[in-house]
């Protein structure tokens, strides 16, 4: 039993199911992050910790107590809404201290509660502003601020950043990961930028059509995802999925494709045991980075294959340049050292570290 | 045990207030709004006449006589002219309210300096009563002192504007009136519509090259579309319980060219002691309004789910 | 307010806005017709208006009819011109106007922040209630009004207009909260606020626009209200509209049509003032909601 | 349904039976008398009271020649609210008193000999099942003809006293162009137009057969027809403007010499005392031509309404106000009517006040004092509107006389 857990919830509207049987449990200071494309249900989780919406089936339980039916303000938690949900009537420093007092707690706590979060949050300057004079920054601030006063077992995020500009994202985001390292409170954070879910978590909950599709560590979402959703989910630019054939030679499987003109390449597996699947079609999957130049190759890999393939674009990005070539009539983006002399319609040399490679069964695009 | 029976009621007394508190209002509806309708649709299967029902003694004085209230007045030539008449006034006030709304309401917004000042000129008539304004209009379009005799005074001996007392135009002058009072109304929902509209999509159209009759007429009128319907449901309210505008006016006259349903009603149920008709006219007029709203409300409320 | 603020993209030449200048001058001047006769006849003795004389300026211009109609005009048997009902207007307005604002944004939160199953169907009878001819319910409103014992009395004439005035002020609340972030209302909910108190700390203050257009709209209809004041009013409680109509009909006597207009524009003043006063939110309360669809 | 109506059907008798608000001592009375000079004349009846100690609370409901003020009675007595006493008019006070809801006044009339001073035609409508329900205030005879002197002498034509020398006077007028005849084109003032000349065109029993009988066959007859040509006459008479003006405004075109005849009821004379004309003088009041014998009238009374039982003091001391014989005088010089009661002195009264006091009391002892149709003292008002909406039609292009005919035959026959 951990700290925050979710037993078997579903949540249906009328006859229709948007949740399916989720289960995950999370352990004190945990930062679980819920990340899936708009629609997947997990803001709907979060509500249904929050205690926003009702529970249809299953049980939510914070530190070993069932949470089903009791009131949000009674479920000790704190919330951060996508618009910041300030109140615009109020200033800011009666919207960080509204809850405190909607709890009875006397005025002079309440304002040492509030300057205490101030400082933290370096907002002293804006308490007696309205939220309307604010920049979204700050606004930002300010709606973490209130849930911080409250000193919940368990913080609820739900898209925080989406509404900052991209600068404003990335500072936010070293914020609330410092926050989190110094407060250590359990966080739940709802979003559908993988980055961020890379970037904060402890784990990851990948949601799509109101499945859970793969709970783990930023590590083994993003090495090792489940399915071809997680795997093209996760990750900028996503993961290269390209048809291929598990083919012998040698005793030892490898993966056929085809390049431009008609030509194909053989790819070796790093895993022999892929041998059981030898003749059939799979999805070969490689991460743009895992397909370098020869010189960029990843030195510590032991299975760099090499094949030469027509270049249709490139894109310097000022650190990489990503390079677009076509396999088994798929766009794979190949990720390349800034410096590489490569130009479109030039045949180039393309390194590929088989080492990181996954193969997924293109029927259930589950892993193999 | 006691402190958490309570707030064991505290819960539940949150969970059941919303409703609590929608109570009153939908138990004075249905009492006000509904038992009323029922009633009317009751005595309008009664020969009541001046009391619905019974006498001082308590003396039922009603007998109910099926659809022969319905048969007499759909036999009342009176009551064919305030249909006809209900027809070309409520289409007539609906179209050129709208459409002097929505013109105004885009001049309007053309930057206009003075619109502080124009605006409340517009409203004010949806303030004034119609018991003196409608004197102050019969006046003003009484061709013996009004505006013909203006124009003729100034040298127009040939105008002639006399619609209030001719029996073939005098309902336009009841439009006219009508008009005067609402339009501003009407522009005000379209001006709010206009303002609530995102200018990067007019920018966008106008780099597409759009003409200003292009730009409304293709992107920004079908944005209106809630303003419409609304203003639609406002007006035709409006034109159905019509009924001051007409007495202080014309009084239904001249003969009985401006009757309306709702003088109609109301003479019969009032002034000529035949409650019971009175109410069949009011029952087809609800059915009337039912028959326009029904749609237009379930359209709205299925659309916002 | 919203016109400066909103830069307009349409741009238009010099000639169209000349043209757009002049319509809206000549609407202007159509608006004010009516009001330039009462206005003009309010001010000139009587002879002068019977002489023919009912467009043009007074030769003679006099304040007397004013005088007259708020005090010394015959309203009954008495010569009390229209002050005293003055006050009994206000008596029935100001509570009729306030309890009917409070339930329509009640009824109007509950509707679009504790929705519930059939919730919409409720709001849709709701609003039929703002359609029916009050021709209609004034014979069964009485035999009700009896039966309560408020029959001829002001709590009965502001029962009246709650009940007919609640669908309109639900209608606008509903739709202007139907846009107010429901993410607020959940704020409030973590943070401990119970149902009361979200309505009154955080929706209430941000409800100043649709409370203009809910008033504007109430205090115009009740203001001007003269069936249900004639026949529910006691003969001291009638409000102004009453007095007005015994003031300005009268089949078998002398009409005096400059007394009738003063009366009038005294009678339309408050409402008049509440257009002018707050006209300026009106278009903004409309556009924060109700004609949002 | 049933039980709904049931339901409704129990409040409405339970408030029926409940007694009225007005506090003891104190008379409410609904009225429309709102002008200044009525209300004025009406304020002597409330100090009559008072001095008697009894309180007066004022209840004017102007508007429709009463019709708003019924319409107010209806809401009241529905709501168990019922006032005092009551203004009315003709067939709405029988109708009332066939409800049960007035009360009964005998008492007081025995004691005060209403019946020897009261015209027979008048108490009809004061009665109920022989009882006496209501005090009446006034007669107004409404087959008055008004001229203006000047205009008539400039043009040498004498006061007509036929249909024929109507006409002659008219067309006479009319080639000298001048309006012939002032006229408000409202329903009411149509039908008051109508009665004199149904009166003067078929004579006396054929007036009451048609509008107090409602014979169909007098409804339908050619001199029905005749009658209604009459009216086409005098519609080709009155100016373009007539349409909906309110009757004061065409009297002030007699009295302003732009127009030569109104036929207007007595009360018109208010408006040229009010221009400070003199009677005889300045203006000339004369009965619709064929009708000099003649007088349809209406009465303006207040009904009692029942307060439980039996008639209260106020109620009784407010009705022996109305009709002592001071009060029926001061009353009526004002508002141009004559007294209800013919035991009244003249002395107060102008040339036309006198006039129309000695033309009623002829009237009443010859027996040709009728009750006016347009004024609701022939039929009830579900047939008087009926017989309007068909005059009204008629007098506006709408109906030729033949069509009028049938139409008035068929409007009667749904209202009865």
């Amino acid at each position: 039993m951990g700290f925050l857990d979710i037993k078997s919830v579903t949540k249906s509207y009328g006859p229709v199911e948007v949740l399916h049987r989720v289960d995950i449990s999370a352990e004190e200071g945990e930062f679980l992050v819920l990340v899936g494309p708009s629609g997947c249900g997990k803001s709907t989780l979060l509500n249904m910790i929050a205690g926003l919406e009702e529970i249809t089936t299953g049980e939510i339980a914070i530190k070993g107590q069932t949470m089903n039916g009791v009131h949000p303000s009674k479920r000790n938690i704190a919330m951060v809404f996508q618009s910041y949900a300030l109140y615009p009537n109020m200033t800011v420093g009666q919207n960080i201290t509204f809850g405190l007092e909607m709890h009875g707690v006397p005025k002079p706590e309440r304002e040492k509660a509030m300057s205490d979060v101030a400082s933290l949050l370096q907002i002293e300057q804006l308490l007696d502003r309205k939220p309307g004079h604010l920049s979204g920054g700050q606004r930002q601030r300010v709606a973490m601020g209130r849930a911080l006063v409250r000193n919940p077992d368990v913080f609820l995020f739900d898209e925080p950043l989406s509404n900052l500009d991209a600068k404003l994202r990335v500072d936010m985001r070293t914020e609330i990961k410092k926050l989190h390292q110094k407060l250590g409170t359990t966080i739940v954070y709802v979003t559908h930028d993988q980055i961020e879910a890379m970037t904060l978590s402890t784990r990851i909950a990948v949601m799509n059509g109101g499945y859970v599709q793969q709970l783990g560590t930023p590590k083994e979402i993003y090495d090792d995802p489940a399915n071809v959703f997680v795997a093209s989910f996760m990750g900028s630019p996503s993961m290269n999925l390209i048809p291929a054939r598990v083919v012998d030679q040698n005793g030892e499987p490898h993966a056929k494709i085809r390049l431009e003109g008609g030509k194909t390449a053989q790819l070796r597996f790093s895993d022999p045991g892929l041998a059981a699947h030898s003749g059939r079609e799979v999805l070969l999957g490689i991460r743009p980075e895992a397909i370098t130049d020869p010189e960029g190759a990843d030195r510590k890999s032991g299975n760099i294959q090499t094949l030469h393939n027509v270049v249709d674009v490139t894109e310097p990005a000022g650190s990489d340049t990503f390079v677009t070539t076509t396999i088994s009539g798929k766009t794979c983006i190949a990720r390349m050292r800034a410096d590489t002399d490569v130009r479109a319609g030039a045949e180039v040399a393309f390194a590929v570290n088989m080492d990181k490679a996954v193969v997924f069964d293109p029927e259930t695009e589950k892993r193999l | 045990m006691a402190a958490h029976a309570e707030a064991d009621f505290r819960t539940r007394l949150q969970a059941w207030l919303p409703k609590l508190v929608l109570s009153p209002s939908l138990a004075l509806i249905f009492v006000f709004v509904y038992g009323f309708i029922l009633f009317t649709v009751y005595v309008s299967f009664t020969d009541s006449r001046i009391l619905p029902f019974v006498d001082k003694n308590g003396q039922q004085t009603f007998d109910l006589i099926g659809f022969s209230n319905y048969e007499k007045l759909f036999r009342l030539s009176h009551w064919e002219i305030a249909l006809g008449n209900m027809a070309v006034f409520a289409g007539l006030y609906i179209v050129i309210c709208t459409a002097i709304g929505l013109l105004l309401a885009i001049f309007l917004d053309q930057k206009i300096r003075g619109e502080g000042a124009l605006r409340p000129l517009y409203l004010y008539p949806m303030a004034l009563s119609f018991i003196v304004t409608g004197t102050a209009w019969k006046w003003f379009l009484d061709p013996g002192i009004g505006l013909e005799n203006i124009l003729q005074a100034w040298g127009w001996e040939s105008f002639s504007f006399d619609w209030i007392k001719n029996r073939d135009f005098a309902i336009y002058t009841i439009v006219l009136a009508a008009v005067w009072q609402t339009s501003g109304f009407v522009m005000a929902m379209f001006l709010a519509g206009l303002r609530g509209i995102d200018n990067e999509i007019l920018k966008a159209a106008q780099m597409d090259g759009a003409s200003n009759w292009n730009l409304y007429r293709r992107i920004i009128i079908p944005q209106l579309r809630p303003a419409f319907l609304s203003a639609f449901v406002i007006l035709a309210h409006l034109a159905i319980k019509t009924f001051d505008l007409v007495i202080a006016m014309t009084g239904g006259g001249p003969g009985r060219a401006t009757e309306l349903p709702a003088t109609f009603m109301y003479s019969y149920t009032f002034s000529r002691n035949q409650m019971g008709i009175g109410a069949a006219s009011a029952v087809i007029m609800l059915m009337t309004i039912a028959a326009i709203m029904i749609p237009y409300l379930y359209a709205e409320l299925k659309e916002k789910k | 307010m919203a016109a400066a603020t909103q830069d307009s993209a349409v741009r238009t030449g010099r000639v169209t806005r000349m043209l757009i200048y002049l319509v809206l001058l000549l609407f202007a001047l159509f608006y004010m017709l009516p009001l330039y006769v009462m206005l003009v006849n309010s001010v000139k003795p009587l002879d002068e208006i019977t002489g023919g004389g009912m467009m043009s300026l007074p030769a003679q211009w006099t304040l007397e009819p004013w005088l007259k109609a708020w005090s010394t005009a015959q309203i009954g048997v008495q010569p009390t011109g229209l002050r005293p009902y003055f006050w009994n207007s206000i008596s029935m307005v100001v509570p009729a106007v306030a309890i009917s604002t409070v339930l329509g944004a009640l009824n109007g939160y509950v509707l679009t922040k504790w929705r519930f199953r059939g919730d919409t169907i409720l709001f849709g009878l709701m609003l039929f209630a703002c359609f029916i001819p009050f021709q209609i319910v004034l014979i069964p409103m009485a035999a009700v009004l009896g039966t309560l014992g408020l029959a001829g009395s002001t709590a009965g004439l502001v029962l009246v207009h709650v009940v007919y005035g609640v669908g309109f002020t639900t209608l606008y609340f509903r739709n202007y909260y139907a846009v107010f972030p429901t993410e607020l209302v959940r704020a409030a909910q973590i943070d401990g606020a119970g149902f009361f108190q979200i309505f009154w700390r955080i929706l209430l203050p941000s409800s100043g626009p649709i409370a203009v257009v809910s008033v504007i709209w109430q205090f115009t209809n009740i203001w001007n209200d003269f069936l249900f004041g004639a026949s529910f009013a006691s003969g001291d409680g009638a409000p102004m509209t009453v007095a007005l109509n015994n003031l300005v009909q009268s089949s078998t006597g002398v009409k005096e049509y400059n007394v009738h207009f003063a009366g009038a524009i005294l009678a339309a003043l408050p409402t008049l003032l509440v257009y002018i006063v707050a006209g300026r939110y009106f278009v903004r309360g409309l556009m924060a909601g109700s004609v949002k669809g | 349904m049933t039980r709904l109506g049931l339901g409704l059907r129990a409040t409405v008798a339970a408030v029926a039976l409940s007694a009225g608000a007005a506090q003891a001592n104190e008379v409410e009375v609904l009225h429309w008398w709102t002008s200044g000079g009525e209300a004025a004349a009406l304020n002597v009846l409330k100090q009559d009271l008072e001095g008697q100690g009894i309180g007066w609370q004022d209840m004017p409901v102007a508007g429709g020649g009463g019709e708003q003020a019924m319409t107010v009675l209806r809401a009241r007595v529905t709501a168990g609210d019922a006032p005092t006493a009551v203004q009315m008019l003709g067939f709405d006070i029988l109708d009332w008193g066939n409800q049960g809801a007035l009360a009964d006044l005998n008492e007081v009339a025995a004691r005060e000999g209403w019946d020897e001073v009261v015209p027979d035609a008048l108490k009809a409508f004061a009665q109920v099942d022989g009882k006496w329900v209501s005090a009446p205030v006034n007669v107004h005879s409404t087959n008055w003809v008004w001229a203006n002197k000047a205009v008539l002498d400039e043009h040498g034509i004498s006061v007509p006293t036929t249909w024929e020398e109507f006409t002659a006077a008219v067309e006479k007028l009319d080639a000298a162009g001048v309006t012939p005849i002032a006229h408000g084109g409202q329903a009411w003032q149509d039908a008051t137009i109508f009665d004199a000349v149904v009166m003067s065109t078929g004579g006396p029993d054929f007036y009451e057969s048609a509008f107090i009988d409602l014979d169909e066959e007098a409804l339908g007859s050619d001199t029905m027809k005749e009658a209604f040509d009459r009216m086409s006459f005098i519609r080709e008479h009155v100016d373009e403007n007539f349409s909906g003006r309110d009757w004061n405004l065409a009297t002030a075109m007699v009295i302003n010499g732009e127009a030569a005849f109104q036929m207007m009821g007595d009360w018109a004379k208010g408006e040229f005392l009010n221009a400070g004309k003199v009677p005889g003088e300045d203006f000339l009041c004369f009965r619709f031509p064929g009708t000099q014998d003649q007088v349809t009238f209406n009465a303006d009374q207040f009904a009692m309404f029942d307060q439980g039982g039996t008639v209260s003091e106020e109620q009784a001391a407010l009705a022996s106000a109305i009709l002592s014989p001071s009060f029926q005088s001061a009353f009526n010089v004002v508002k141009g009517s004559v007294p209800a009661r013919t035991d009244v002195s003249n002395e107060a009264f102008d040339d036309c006040g006198k006039k129309g006091m000695e033309d009623l009391a002829a009237a009443a002892a010859s027996g040709n004092l009728y009750g006016s149709m347009a004024h609701g003292h022939a039929n009830p008002a579900a047939v008087k509107n009926a017989i309007y909406d068909v005059v009204t039609a008629h007098f506006n292009g709408e109906y030729d006389s033949e069509t009028a005919v049938t139409e008035l035959v068929d409007a009667v026959s749904i209202a009865k």
